[in-house]
């Protein structure tokens, strides 16, 4: 039977890197909501939250939780993958549930339950709709995010799926996944070409700030721009038909409530929860955008 | 010997070869540019960067003064984050009475100015009353001033009334005569910053204490007052560049201004301030400032093998910038 | 005296720096055995001299000849290994290191590890030898500039020399000091040191050397035996003109009391002092390095917390900072002129002004008023520099002197209180100083002087206040002014034991 | 007075409370700890705490000397990064020869402190032979050091092979007398530290330059060669805390050691160091450096109001704990 349910206070320890861009603060956000609702559901369930904002202290953290506060299961979201595969792998060892979010380890097995985005999904997609919308020859230019294995895969992903359209991808500088960044390499990219038909941002937060740089140049017009992960400013746009802002593709930041949810059922109920639930990357259309739209988060 | 007295003044003397180094290295910068791209020259791209080298620029002039001092401030990054955080909710919040329009947006500018004129209070307090190391105050105050910004933004970004925002955009995107806003406010700081510094008590008092503040002290100069008010001269500053920054993208968040310290503070040491305080040149941080934009925007404009190298030819070009000024060793 | 080949030995030197040629072909010779001297005005050219033989400085031209070869040096730290070491005139030491640190930088004791011990005992010997009550530990930054100059000079002694080359060494020195740095210097002599000495007391010149140097303008004027030259004949070669007495005739009449210091104490050491000064006085301070005059005079403008009143023209006021001092009249100079006087990175303009900015224009300073105050100091005080826009640093150091003295005066003072005001100057310059003392005092301001120079005391004081171990130990005026009077007081001769012992 | 010349030498001084401070900011973040949390003394926590402030510690004990005789490296984080890149890269690529097992590690170590040497060196040249300010040659390391473990690492992620990781593995979770290896190495490199500090030449000449360089130069102390040395060392103390770096997790991405930087001159400073050299404590470097780790342990015991204000808190403390330390104004 599971602990909870006897009475027994279960502690969940809840490790998520911490809310440097758009993103990851609506991941914080979603994940201190959820926290909120399961502390009042389950009044046996004790959460430990702690956010890291490096690699090294989110093995640190982890390290604390087990050393002091004698936690039963962990929620991870890897703040890199390769580093965090033997601190968790010996969570997992000391007896504990382990639960991974969206960034797998690098090892197969360590983790009872696996929710994730699917970033290769998330880069297919987004190049499927331009492969879709461009004639071939058209010019495109790209913003990559921070230098790391997830951004290598969607932009793997992206080049794949355009590759042989005959689209052409002028240029890929890194915008860092942030709105300053983004606004100036995409002002350069916008002295440097004189013509550019689309704007891959691969986020959210980098469309703001090429939008900006569209508009600052009076450009609107030449492009459009696809971001990535739904944030409800985009969302409310594509909801209102912006003609630049045609699509966007799903990488929900609420992923880490359901880890949170699957794994808190794990202790109050006997459903049993093994296994891997991805959660795909889909295309947000005008069509469609009102399911995505969540008008109170930050994100 | 002795007629050297009687030797008629020479005022007006030629900058030194050290003096110019990072102007060459920004005219070499230049040259570059115009060779790897077409474009490089034209006033769009001129005013781009200009313009983005503002907020960077101002703050920086203020950290002239800090640094000249004989302090330091790592805080301002963070800073501008707060500033830009507090000023959008104030505006948001006062946006149901005021109503969109110049006195709404006035409003949002005393406040950022009235918590930039704060948050320097604070560090320069902390540094002069409390008498702690600056490096420290300032490393405790920037993770206070971020952590107070991402909290306040719950973790997300914190964005201004969309109708506010089209008000206000004007003020980064528009300008006079043809120059953005961001542009002649930069330059504006720039001058009276220059100006301060040669030509006016606080100016000399600032190389004063940095060169020897027991030798201020004794020619009765208010050293601590002298102190916090260049920090407090820098969070002004911080908050004007904030005025700028906010119409650009309307939001702040918790990566807002990120490392803005570091470029504020490289800035100030390519044009020729001394770290350790005792000589100040605001003109120099103005062609460190532009240096450090160019190089990025060089970086955008031409193809290079791997944008992964970028930050090794950022870093190898900066190192360089400051060998062209400084010959000799000694520093 | 001596026929061997000179110890170490200038061969036609030339030093320019920039433009501008400092020395002009000099030839000069140390010899075994004996105490050179070498005299001149400020910025004669002496404290080059002794760096270029020093190895800090090269020459632009000529040759350095040590044992009457070419020398093998080229750097300070490689001349001291030859056995040429220098004493220099600004204080060659590391404020953050301590006393004993600093005697054994750059040659410690010890393996692999530090010999602590053995290098406290050694620096123990030798400030005993000295006479001197500095403690090893001590940090530098914490001891005033006559204890570092002991510390110099312990720091010389303690490089066994062969050659040794004092730049001014007893300008900051207390008559006790000096009396035992002579002994030091004659015990080298009679181990037959070669010694290079330079001071702008004549009267040392006349008391220690064998032979006498005098340089003018960066040429050598003249050359001199023991005996050959008065000490009328040396300042005569020295500033190419005949010198009457340099001490103005008194003729003070004190006015009414402008100050009144009553039950006044700077914690730890200065205990309830009292006094008065009048208008149009010279009030002279004198005690041992150490009694507490500097602490008093600083205590009095608002540099360290003190207590007791102090009244102006009668009126009770309270002085915090240099601020306050300055807004009742008051100026202070320095004795330490490097550390606490002038910013030595800057330029002569910047360092004249620094006190009195405000005067220079609100908001914007002028530089035309700033380089007008320029050339009246450099006209008033007889301020010999290469360049109007060079660093302070790169001065004479008497040349230093005369610049913080012009910075001081500048605010024009009710109340002028000087901390070894003619410290390192030249006897030509130190007539004009002490006349313009003089002017002062009749134009009815008062002055304070606080000195280790005896002569000077005697020379300038109305009045004179002695101190000793913080505490006033007398007071002389009018024919009471002597020098036995002072020595007694100094020494405090009365044998009172009981009092608490010497503070450290 | 001259009495007192006879009276005997006091040998021992009682650290002033000044120099105490840190200890008692400690001290009383211990206290606080335990308060807070029955598992905060648990050997298992200490040893975590103990072991994860290895890297930094070694890192900061390095920088104390660099920031004694006057210098600043800002590069160390990258370095660290680009050191566990390379050294992983190597012992991938050796792997195929060498087969799993200590050669294989040995060798491992020894690219480690050489690249580490050589990083050193290159700040130490740079800003001894061409005379660059510290701040700007290690600034543009910081830039290149970083960019290239990115490059080397293609934007990703360099692992340890997953045999040879196992292997290595103990070199940072396994000890001796069950005390971990990186707490006895860090120890070791404290001690050393300090030894070296206080009773060797170079200690004590690190501290003559960075009080003033040319009594240090007129003193014959080789000042190029001591600083240079202290650059070097530090590049090989990086590669030191890299070697017990990379067993724990085993990869190295151009994300790897952010901030180290920022985190060892902290230490450094809160320790009691003074910023402009001069004087150096390494033991209160040791101290810095447990302060600093503490408080996030101490950060994760608690349940706070929100994670965001963990740089609130972590702020507050950093500039508490330095006002224990400093009674008076003088900064
Ligand atoms: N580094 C330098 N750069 C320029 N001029 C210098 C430098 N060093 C010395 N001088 C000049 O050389 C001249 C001689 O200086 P020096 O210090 O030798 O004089 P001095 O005879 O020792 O005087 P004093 O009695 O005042 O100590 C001075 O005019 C001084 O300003
Ligand atoms: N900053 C300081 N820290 C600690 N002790 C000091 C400091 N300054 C001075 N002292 C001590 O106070 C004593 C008095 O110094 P002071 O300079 O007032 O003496 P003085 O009578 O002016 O002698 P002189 O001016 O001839 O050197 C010194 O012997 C010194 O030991
Ligand atoms: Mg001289
Ligand atoms: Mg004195």
């Amino acid at each position: 039977a599971p602990a909870a349910a006897q009475g027994k206070k279960v502690v969940i320890g809840v490790s998520i890197p911490s809310a440097t861009h758009g993103f990851m603060g609506g991941l914080n956000w979603h994940a201190q909501e959820t926290l909120k609702r399961l502390k009042a559901t389950y009044p046996n369930l004790e959460f430990v939250l702690a956010t890291a904002g490096a690699v090294g202290k989110q093995v640190n953290d982890i390290e604390d939780m087990m050393a002091t506060r004698n936690i039963d299961a962990l929620v991870v979201l890897p703040f890199e993958s390769e580093p965090l595969t033997s601190p968790v792998k010996s969570v997992k060892d000391a007896g504990k549930w382990v639960t991974v979010v969206d960034r797998g380890l690098s090892q197969a097995g360590i983790e009872d339950l696996y929710v994730a985005g699917d970033n290769t999904a998330f880069g297919r997609v987004a190049g499927e709709y331009f492969r879709a919308n461009l004639k071939p020859g058209a010019k495109i230019v790209v913003l990559r995010g921070i230098p790391t294995t997830l951004d290598n895969e969607r932009v793997d992903a992206f080049t794949a799926a355009v590759k042989g359209s005959g689209i052409e991808i002028l240029d890929m500088q890194h915008g860092n996944w942030n709105r300053d960044k983004a606004f100036s390499v995409m002002q350069d990219y916008l002295s440097k070409h004189q013509q550019i038909d689309a704007v891959w941002a691969a986020d959210d937060d980098m469309a703001i700030g090429v939008l900006e740089a569209i508009s600052q140049a009076g450009r609107q017009k030449e492009m459009w721009v696809v971001g990535g992960a739904g944030m409800k400013e985009i969302v409310k746009r594509i909801m209102n038909k912006d003609p630049q802002l045609p699509v966007d593709v799903t990488y929900p930041p609420a992923l880490i409530s359901a880890a949170l949810e699957i794994t808190a059922l794990r202790f109050v109920s006997d459903t049993p929860v093994y296994g891997r639930f991805i959660i795909g990357s889909t295309l947000i259309t005008p069509d469609n955008a009102a399911q995505f739209f969540f008008p109170d988060s930050p994100f | 010997m002795s007629d050297a007295a009687a030797r008629p003044l020479n005022g007006f003397r030629l900058p030194s070869l050290s003096a110019l180094g990072p102007l060459l290295a920004l005219i070499l910068l230049v040259v570059l540019g115009a060779l790897l791209n077409d474009n490089f020259l034209s006033s769009g791209n001129i005013t781009n960067v200009l313009a983005r080298s503002a907020f960077i620029g101002m703050i920086a002039v203020g950290m002239t003064f800090v640094i000249t001092s004989g302090g330091l401030d790592l805080s301002v990054g963070s800073m501008a984050a707060f500033i830009a955080g507090v000023m959008i909710l104030a505006m948001n919040a006062l946006l149901p009475s005021m109503g969109v329009g110049v006195p709404l947006v006035l409003a949002g500018m005393v406040i950022a100015l009235g918590v930039g004129l704060l948050a320097g209070l604070t560090n320069g307090l902390l540094v002069t009353r409390a008498g702690i190391e600056p490096f420290i105050v300032t490393l405790g105050t920037m993770g206070i001033f971020r952590s107070l910004v991402t909290w306040l933004a719950d973790g997300g970004t914190i964005s201004l009334d969309f109708a506010v925002r089209q008000f206000y955009r004007p003020v980064y995107y528009s300008g006079l005569f043809g120059i953005a806003w961001p542009i002649l406010v930069f330059a504006a700081v720039a001058i009276a910053g220059q100006v301060a510094m040669r030509h006016t008590r606080f100016g000399r008092y600032c190389e004063a204490i940095g060169s020897n503040d027991k030798v201020a002290l004794y020619s009765a100069v208010n050293v601590d007052r002298i102190r916090l008010l260049s920090y407090v001269l820098l969070g002004l500053l911080v908050g004007l560049a904030t005025i700028m920054y906010v119409p650009r993208l309307g939001s702040a968040s918790g990566s807002t201004g990120m490392l803005w310290e570091l470029e504020a503070i490289a800035a100030v040491i390519i044009g020729g301030t001394a770290l350790k305080g005792g000589y100040g040149r605001v003109w120099g941080t103005v062609v460190g400032v532009l240096i450090l934009s160019l190089i990025d925007n060089i970086l955008n404009l031409a193809d290079l093998v791997s944008p992964y190298l970028n930050g090794t030819i950022q870093g190898g070009i900066i190192v360089l910038a400051v060998v062209l000024q400084r010959g000799k060793s000694s520093a | 005296m001596n026929t061997a080949a000179p110890a170490l030995e200038l061969v036609d030197v030339r030093k320019s720096y920039g433009p501008i040629e400092i020395l002009h072909g000099i030839d000069f010779a140390l010899h075994a055995g004996e105490v050179h001297a070498l005299i001149g005005e400020n910025g004669a050219g002496k404290s080059t001299i002794m760096k270029i033989l020093g190895g800090f400085v090269p020459p632009t031209s000529g040759e350095v000849r040590l044992d009457g070869k070419a020398a093998p040096y080229t750097s300070g730290a490689e001349a001291e290994a030859a056995g040429v070491v220098v004493i220099h005139q600004e204080f060659n030491l590391a404020a953050d290191l301590t006393v004993s640190e600093n005697i054994w930088l750059g040659r410690e004791i010890g393996g692999l590890f530090l010999d602590h011990k053995a290098m406290r005992r050694g620096t123990q010997a030798l400030l005993d030898e000295l006479d001197c009550s500095i403690r090893p530990q001590t940090r530098i930054r914490d001891l005033p500039v006559s204890d570092r100059q002991m510390v110099e000079i312990a720091k010389a002694l303690a490089r066994k020399a062969r050659v040794l080359i004092m730049d001014e060494p007893s300008a900051v020195l207390t008559h006790r000091e000096l009396e035992v740095l002579f002994r030091q210097i004659e015990r080298l002599r009679s181990q037959n040191v070669a010694l290079l000495y330079t001071s702008h007391r004549l009267e040392e010149v006349t008391r220690l050397a064998d032979r006498v140097t005098v340089l003018r303008d960066g040429a050598v004027v003249r050359r001199a035996a023991r005996g050959e030259l008065t000490e009328d004949g040396m300042a005569t070669a020295m500033i190419g003109r005949d010198l009457q007495d340099i001490y103005p005739p008194k003729r003070h009449h004190a006015g009414e009391v402008a100050l009144e210091v009553r039950g006044f104490s700077v914690p730890p050491l200065v205990q309830d002092i009292s006094f008065a000064l009048r208008r149009g006085e010279v009030l002279g301070i004198s005690g041992l390095i150490g009694s507490g005059r500097t602490e008093l005079a600083e205590g009095l403008v608002g540099l360290r917390p003190a207590s007791g009143e102090i009244l102006r023209n009668g009126r009770p006021v309270t002085i915090r900072s240099v601020r306050d001092s300055a807004s009742h009249g008051l100026a202070y100079l320095t004795e330490d002129r490097k550390e606490r006087g002038l910013l030595l990175d800057k330029t002569l303009r910047e360092n004249l002004t620094l006190a009195n900015l405000s005067r220079f224009g609100t908001p914007f300073l002028s530089d035309t008023r700033e380089d007008a105050a320029l050339t009246k100091a450099i006209a008033d005080f007889d301020i010999r520099a290469p360049r109007r826009d060079m660093r302070v640093g790169n001065l004479s150091g008497g040349n230093q002197q005369k610049l913080l003295l012009a910075k001081t005066l500048l605010s024009d003072p009710e109340i002028l209180i000087i901390d070894e005001p003619t410290r390192g100057i030249d006897v030509g310059t130190k007539s004009q100083i002490y006349a313009f003392i003089d002017v002062l005092a009749a134009e009815g301001r008062s002055v304070i002087v606080i000195s280790s120079d005896m002569p000077e005391i005697l020379g300038l004081s109305d009045r004179v206040l002695v101190m000793r171990q913080g505490r006033l130990a007398g007071e002389l005026s009018g024919e009471r002014v002597t020098e036995t009077a002072i020595v007694r007081l100094v020494m405090g001769t009365s044998e009172d034991v009981g009092e608490e012992p010497a503070h450290v």
